[in-house]
């Protein structure tokens, strides 16, 4: 089956799926619970005008983008610390244990209560999924820097700094590029997680206010521009690594 | 089919988890699903996507429903002047002070009424300041991480708010002192109200006995403790909530005044799109059934 | 050596805990370990930890139960038929690309405060989870075994028992893996918005009374839970499953 | 299974192109039953296609594949193959026996174990029949293979590059091995390779194909040319023959 | 770097073992400056841990390894080792150029411009420069290690299996290029290698280790008793000589 008929299949199915959608909202009758595809579009122009979709899409990319970089940052670091030094690695790797299976909704609270509901407590709880993400795929790259580069390292006679930037460093990029593309998806799960208990702004909040009114309609549209915005997050993590490393670092 | 109560978790619903408590439900031959809510505000959403058959608040969010016509108000039970409460920090809450800032509250809650009467008294409004919505707990970390100035919400939140602020905040005023007491009360769907008036009045008589029981049983502390079991809150905060309440289900002008004004507030404030018709929004006949004497 | 190690970190951890509390000074706000060590100990005597951890686990291993074999039948069908891909395919993207958190609103809505409403939060999420994974394995089944699969007589749909299946159980396995990881997070996502037991109703409890403690024994029971899951199932995969165990001596 | 009644296998005028790109260009070959055909070639030339066309896995664009009269249509159980990829044509999840057994589950217990006590036999297996292919060498991987081909008492095994990926040593002695069962059980086997002195040691007849695209056949050297003792002035002049028929002015 | 003045290379009384393990027993050895040794020996009998002792990555458990006087106590830039394993022997994100500038950044940029020039130019790869590994072929991967290390100017090169991964063809192109540099540089070769042909092809000494473990020398063939000519019957001789120094009869 060519390419071809498989994309006209996929439209199809998509439209018949927004064609099935309009009939059951028409039938159900109750806009306020199943809102219909022409009315979530109408909330959509609607939140457009106003601004406020705009508005709350960058706030909330302007989350995910600070707590990613401090997330991203840190697990690289603490990735190397552990798959480096091994003394270290075998007394923190329980403790990381435990707190990778923490979920990010669980720490709002905590949080929110040291560090209020101010723009650092997203940061951190985003920062802290990004963090486990990219420190478990970095640890496995530090750990498993092939013998003979470093032995190619040894018999040049690179010093400890120099071995770390010029071997360690590049041997550990592709894992760290692997944690860091699928932090992404989650770095958004933890932005939900904080928007919606404890913010009063950006897309999650939409998502969660518009529930009190029964506005599904809004509700809607915030899931889609959320998993709008979230899918082309990804896309463009994608298209950076293949224009700027891939032939370097032989990823993607 | 059980019959499905959502309630504010505050004390002072109290006669709804007494009744649950002491099988008032039971013994009017009732089914009933009492299930409490951080804040009014939150158990509204879960009546309005038909969860609910019950629902119990204080008169703020309960207006809110009113405006529908689909929802009545079928008894009122607890007055309050000391329930609401504006925190802030210590003697810096006048006009001057509070221009510009941002208070924490619950929207769609007693608490923003609370913040309006209070403005009022400082001869400000509620466009001086910016409300930030928030959830009461994150009132307190707002509150005592600087996220927030000041806070308009509700005992026994307060408390804690002093505590951990190690008492850099305290109460600026309380709704007694800025003029108004707060009523809670109960609403139900319309439909049902027609269709089953008999498991309403059950209802209203359940509730009746637990007002009852709240005046003359073994005093607050006793109360205080087994509704502290009940909710799986501390003893002492329960406690600060039952001693400035008054359960009493006697529809009084004092109540029905206070209604119409938070109405006008909501309405002045364009919170509600048209205005609350009072005719339709109370009906008092299960609680005329139950006890006549309750409505004049 | 590693027992000693590993409580040497432990040890580590509490100690810079201990001075970090010692430092702010404010049980309300950070409580030392002795004090989240307390509520937790009084968690568990009163048995609210038990019922709470019960009601969780219970909630995930049902979802599991219907979410696994449906995902495992969708993950087969859409990776052996191309067709059926097409047409699930737009939707797959769709949904991956929602976080299940941010569908926890929707299901209050539709579905109440209720049971069925957090379990079909969980199925959906394991569904997902295990059909994207289980169809990349029957993708990726290398063409050498279909193909000497034809040589000894063996194609068609005997070949989708007899070969794909097998082949893509450690796919399988580790997309039911990834589910359980999911599932711990969205479980006690639905429990924190709108439940009356379980892990994350017990955070919101602690939350809602400002019990700094009980909120921080919560988080840490959560992580040992997950992991504890996680090991539990690493394990009977390892012994009912041992033709597929990755720990196999490899020469 | 019945053994088919031919005597010769011809390659008809084959062609094989994949869209426009041609592979192999009319290669026109007979054996007799019972041949050790060995096809060399560069890189790249089709050797493979080849023999995925003799297999059946593959139709040629135009020409027929032969076995006595009837042409080859489709995969059967009376050609099988063994493949280079060591670590994916076992199935991991069968042991050694369950593996030679996969083919042949529909025959009455009794003989199936027989067959397999056998073929297990011929290839020095039968004390590792309860491991997984994961517990073995490259060398006992591929005599598994080899194994579960002859269980299904095929009329010819086709080998790519069998011992490619084995170590000199595994690789000499399993060419020793495959000869002796060669000569035991008669079989016609069509085996491409890229080592000469492999070829030069097993084949009866050699095959080597020219560099494609089109590739077409460059020599073929038959049974009476070609010489077995390697310490003969004739067996060295082969040798260049073919490494010369094979030389190709590539980077390697 | 001046080439230190040693003209023999000994390997006296040397055992190395891993815990209780002994790997090798008491190896004496000893040759002349230029020469070009091959080791043979059965798997696991401990040929790369000979070659990792010379190279100084690991030290003797008692002997000495000695270059001239001097005693190797740990690995440098005399003594470069190319490693079998192609894919991880590079710095996949370095191209050519950069994988030999690797060792000898520390030189004026002119200098280190023409030795890279000049050694790319002995291995054939002059017009590949620019190239990542991953776009290289397997046999170009290892004349990209071998410039890495003739770009050093070591005393030594030590080979571990370089040609084991590379196909019959171009491990045939690249011992024919080997050779040919070894004449041109004169540079002693340590070289391990499975391959009795290869061995014979090359060496001027070759070392035949026995099974572990506590592998001791087997064979030992001086420079004069390898013949050169393989049509002759003294190189089949000495060919069936080492095959029988390595028949192991374990399962391959
Ligand atoms: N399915 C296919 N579609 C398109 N081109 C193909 C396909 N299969 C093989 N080719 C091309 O056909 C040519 C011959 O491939 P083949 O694998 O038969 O060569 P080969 O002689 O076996 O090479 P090698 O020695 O590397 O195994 C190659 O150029 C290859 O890229
Ligand atoms: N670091 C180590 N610790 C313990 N044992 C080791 C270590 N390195 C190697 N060995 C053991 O030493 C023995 C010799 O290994 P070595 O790699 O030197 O053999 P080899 O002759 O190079 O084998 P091959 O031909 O397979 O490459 C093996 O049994 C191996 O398991
Ligand atoms: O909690 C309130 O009912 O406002
Ligand atoms: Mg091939
Ligand atoms: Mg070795």
């Amino acid at each position: 089956m060519s390419g071809f008929r498989m994309t006209t299949l996929s439209t199809l199915s998509l439209c018949s799926f927004v064609i099935m959608w309009a009939i059951a909202a028409g039938s159900i009758g109750r806009p306020d619970l199943v809102p219909s595809p022409l009315q979530v579009v109408e909330a959509l122009k609607g939140m457009l005008s106003s601004g406020e979709i705009v508005k709350a899409t960058i706030t909330s990319l302007g989350r995910v983008v600070v707590g990613y970089l401090l997330g991203g940052v840190a697990g690289v670091v603490t990735g190397i610390i552990l798959g480096r030094i091994t003394i270290i690695r075998e007394s923190f790797s329980i403790i990381f244990d435990v707190a990778k299976g923490i979920p990010p909704i669980a720490l709002v609270p905590v949080v929110i209560m040291w560090f209020g509901i101010g723009e650092m407590s997203k940061w951190l709880v985003i920062a802290y999924v990004v963090w486990v993400v990219v420190t478990i795929s970095t640890l496995v790259g530090a750990k498993e820097v092939p013998l003979i580069r470093l032995r190619t390292a040894e018999i040049i006679g690179l010093g400890p700094l120099e071995r770390l930037y010029r071997v360690v460093l590049p041997s550990v990029v592709p894992y760290a590029l692997i944690g860091l593309r699928n932090a992404v998806g989650f770095a958004f799960v933890a932005l939900v997680s904080a928007e919606l208990i404890g913010a009063n702004s950006g897309l999650g909040q939409i998502i969660m206010d518009s529930r009190f009114a029964l506005q599904t309609d809004r509700m809607v549209v915030g899931i889609f521009v959320l998993g709008g915005v979230g899918a082309i997050c990804q896309i463009l993590f994608e298209l950076m690594e293949r224009l700027i490393l891939a032939r370097r670092f032989q990823t993607g | 089919e059980p019959v499905r109560i959502f309630a504010g978790s505050s004390p002072t619903f109290a006669p709804v988890f007494v009744a649950d408590q002491q099988g008032y439900f039971k013994e009017e031959g009732l089914e009933a699903v009492v299930r409490p809510f951080p804040s009014g505000a939150e158990a509204i959403e879960g009546f309005r996507s038909g969860a609910a058959d019950f629902l119990v608040a204080a008169d703020v969010p309960l207006s809110y429903l009113l405006t529908g016509g689909d929802v009545v108000m079928v008894a009122q039970f607890s007055q309050s002047s000391h329930f609401m409460v504006v925190v802030g920090p210590k003697e810096k809450m006048e006009a001057a002070d509070i221009k510009g800032k941002k208070i924490g509250l619950v929207s769609k809650s007693a608490g923003e009424y609370m913040l309006s009467r209070f403005l009022d008294s400082k001869g400000l409004t509620l466009n001086d300041v910016e409300r930030i919505n928030l959830a009461p707990f994150d009132q307190i970390s707002a509150l005592v991480q600087g996220d927030v100035y000041a806070v308009s919400s509700w005992k026994p939140f307060d408390q804690k708010m002093v505590q951990l602020s190690r008492g850099e905040m305290i109460p600026a005023a309380w709704n007694g002192q800025v003029g108004f007491d707060i009523y809670s009360g109960i609403v139900a769907k319309r439909e049902l109200l027609e269709k089953q008036p008999e498991t309403v009045e059950k209802v209203v008589r359940a509730l009746l006995k637990a007002t009852k029981y709240l005046e003359k049983s073994g005093g607050v502390e006793a109360n205080a403790a087994d509704l502290a079991a009940y909710l799986k809150a501390p003893p002492a905060d329960v406690q600060s909530v039952l001693e400035t309440n008054k359960w009493d289900m006697h529809v009084s002008k004092d109540f029905l005044d206070g209604m119409k004004s938070v109405g006008q507030f909501l309405e002045s404030q364009k919170l509600i799109a048209a205005p609350i018709d009072w005719q339709k929004a109370f009906d008092w006949t299960a609680l005329k059934a139950v006890d006549a004497s309750l409505v004049q | 050596m590693r027992v000693l190690y590993a409580g040497l970190g432990v040890a580590i951890v509490i100690a810079v805990w201990q001075l970090m509390a010692n430092a702010i000074a404010f049980d309300m706000l950070f409580p030392p370990p002795r004090v989240v060590g307390a509520s937790a100990y009084d968690m568990i005597v009163s048995g609210s930890m038990t019922d709470d951890v019960g009601a969780s686990l219970w909630r995930l291993l049902l979802a599991l139960l219907i979410g696994v074999p449906a995902g495992i039948l969708i993950g087969v069908a859409i990776g052996w038929w191309p067709i059926a891909n097409a047409i699930v395919q737009p939707f797959i993207r769709m949904f991956n690309a929602i976080p299940a958190i941010a569908l926890v609103p929707f299901s209050l809505l539709w579905l109440g405060v209720t049971e069925q409403s957090r379990i079909a939060l969980l199925v959906y999420t394991i569904t997902l989870t295990v059909l994207i994974s289980t169809r990349a394995g029957v993708r990726n089944v290398s063409r050498i075994k279909l193909r000497a699969g034809e040589c000894l007589g063996v194609r068609g749909p005997q070949a989708l028992f007899k070969i794909v299946l097998p082949s893509c159980i450690p796919a399988i396995i580790i997309g039911i893996r990834t589910a359980i990881g999911l599932g711990v997070m969205v479980v006690v996502a639905a429990e924190m918005l709108g439940a009356e037991s379980g892990v994350g109703y017990r955070l919101m409890q602690a939350r809602s009374q400002f019990d700094t403690a009980a909120l921080m024994a919560s988080i840490i029971g959560l992580g040992l839970l997950a992991l504890l899951l996680d090991r539990a199932f690493e394990f009977a995969v390892e012994t009912l499953l041992p033709r597929y165990s990755t720990k196999r001596r490899i020469k | 299974m019945l053994a088919k009644l031919w005597t010769n296998f011809g390659i008809s005028n084959v062609s094989k192109s994949f869209g426009n790109y041609p592979i192999l260009d009319r290669i026109d070959l007979e054996f007799n039953r019972g041949s050790f055909i060995c096809v060399l070639g560069p890189s790249g030339s089709g050797k493979s296609t080849l023999l995925d066309l003799i297999a059946g896995f593959e139709r040629p664009t135009s020409g027929a594949i032969r076995l006595g009269l009837e042409e080859i249509r489709s995969a059967g159980p009376d050609r099988v193959v063994v493949f280079q990829d060591v670590s994916n044509a076992l199935f991991p999840w069968l042991t050694v026996r369950e593996n030679v057994e996969f083919g042949i589950s529909r025959l009455p217990r009794a003989e199936r174990q027989q067959r397999v006590a056998r073929v297990l036999e011929m290839v020095n297996l039968a004390n590792h029949t309860n491991k997984f292919p994961s517990e073995l060498s490259g060398g006992m991987k591929q005599r598994v293979q080899i194994a579960r081909g002859l269980a299904m008492e095929p009329d010819m095994l086709l080998m790519d590059e069998p011992f490619g990926a084995l170590d000199a040593i595994t690789r000499k002695k399993l060419q020793t091995d495959l000869k002796s069962l060669w000569e035991e059980t008669g079989k016609t086997i069509f085996f491409v390779t890229h080592d000469i002195e492999e070829a030069l040691l097993l084949a009866t007849e050699i095959v080597v194909l020219s560099t494609g695209p089109g590739a077409r056949v460059k020599e073929w050297i038959r049974r009476d040319q070609i010489p077995q003792d390697p310490a003969t002035v004739e067996y060295v002049a082969m040798k260049t023959r073919l490494e010369r028929a094979l030389d190709i002015d590539e980077d390697h």
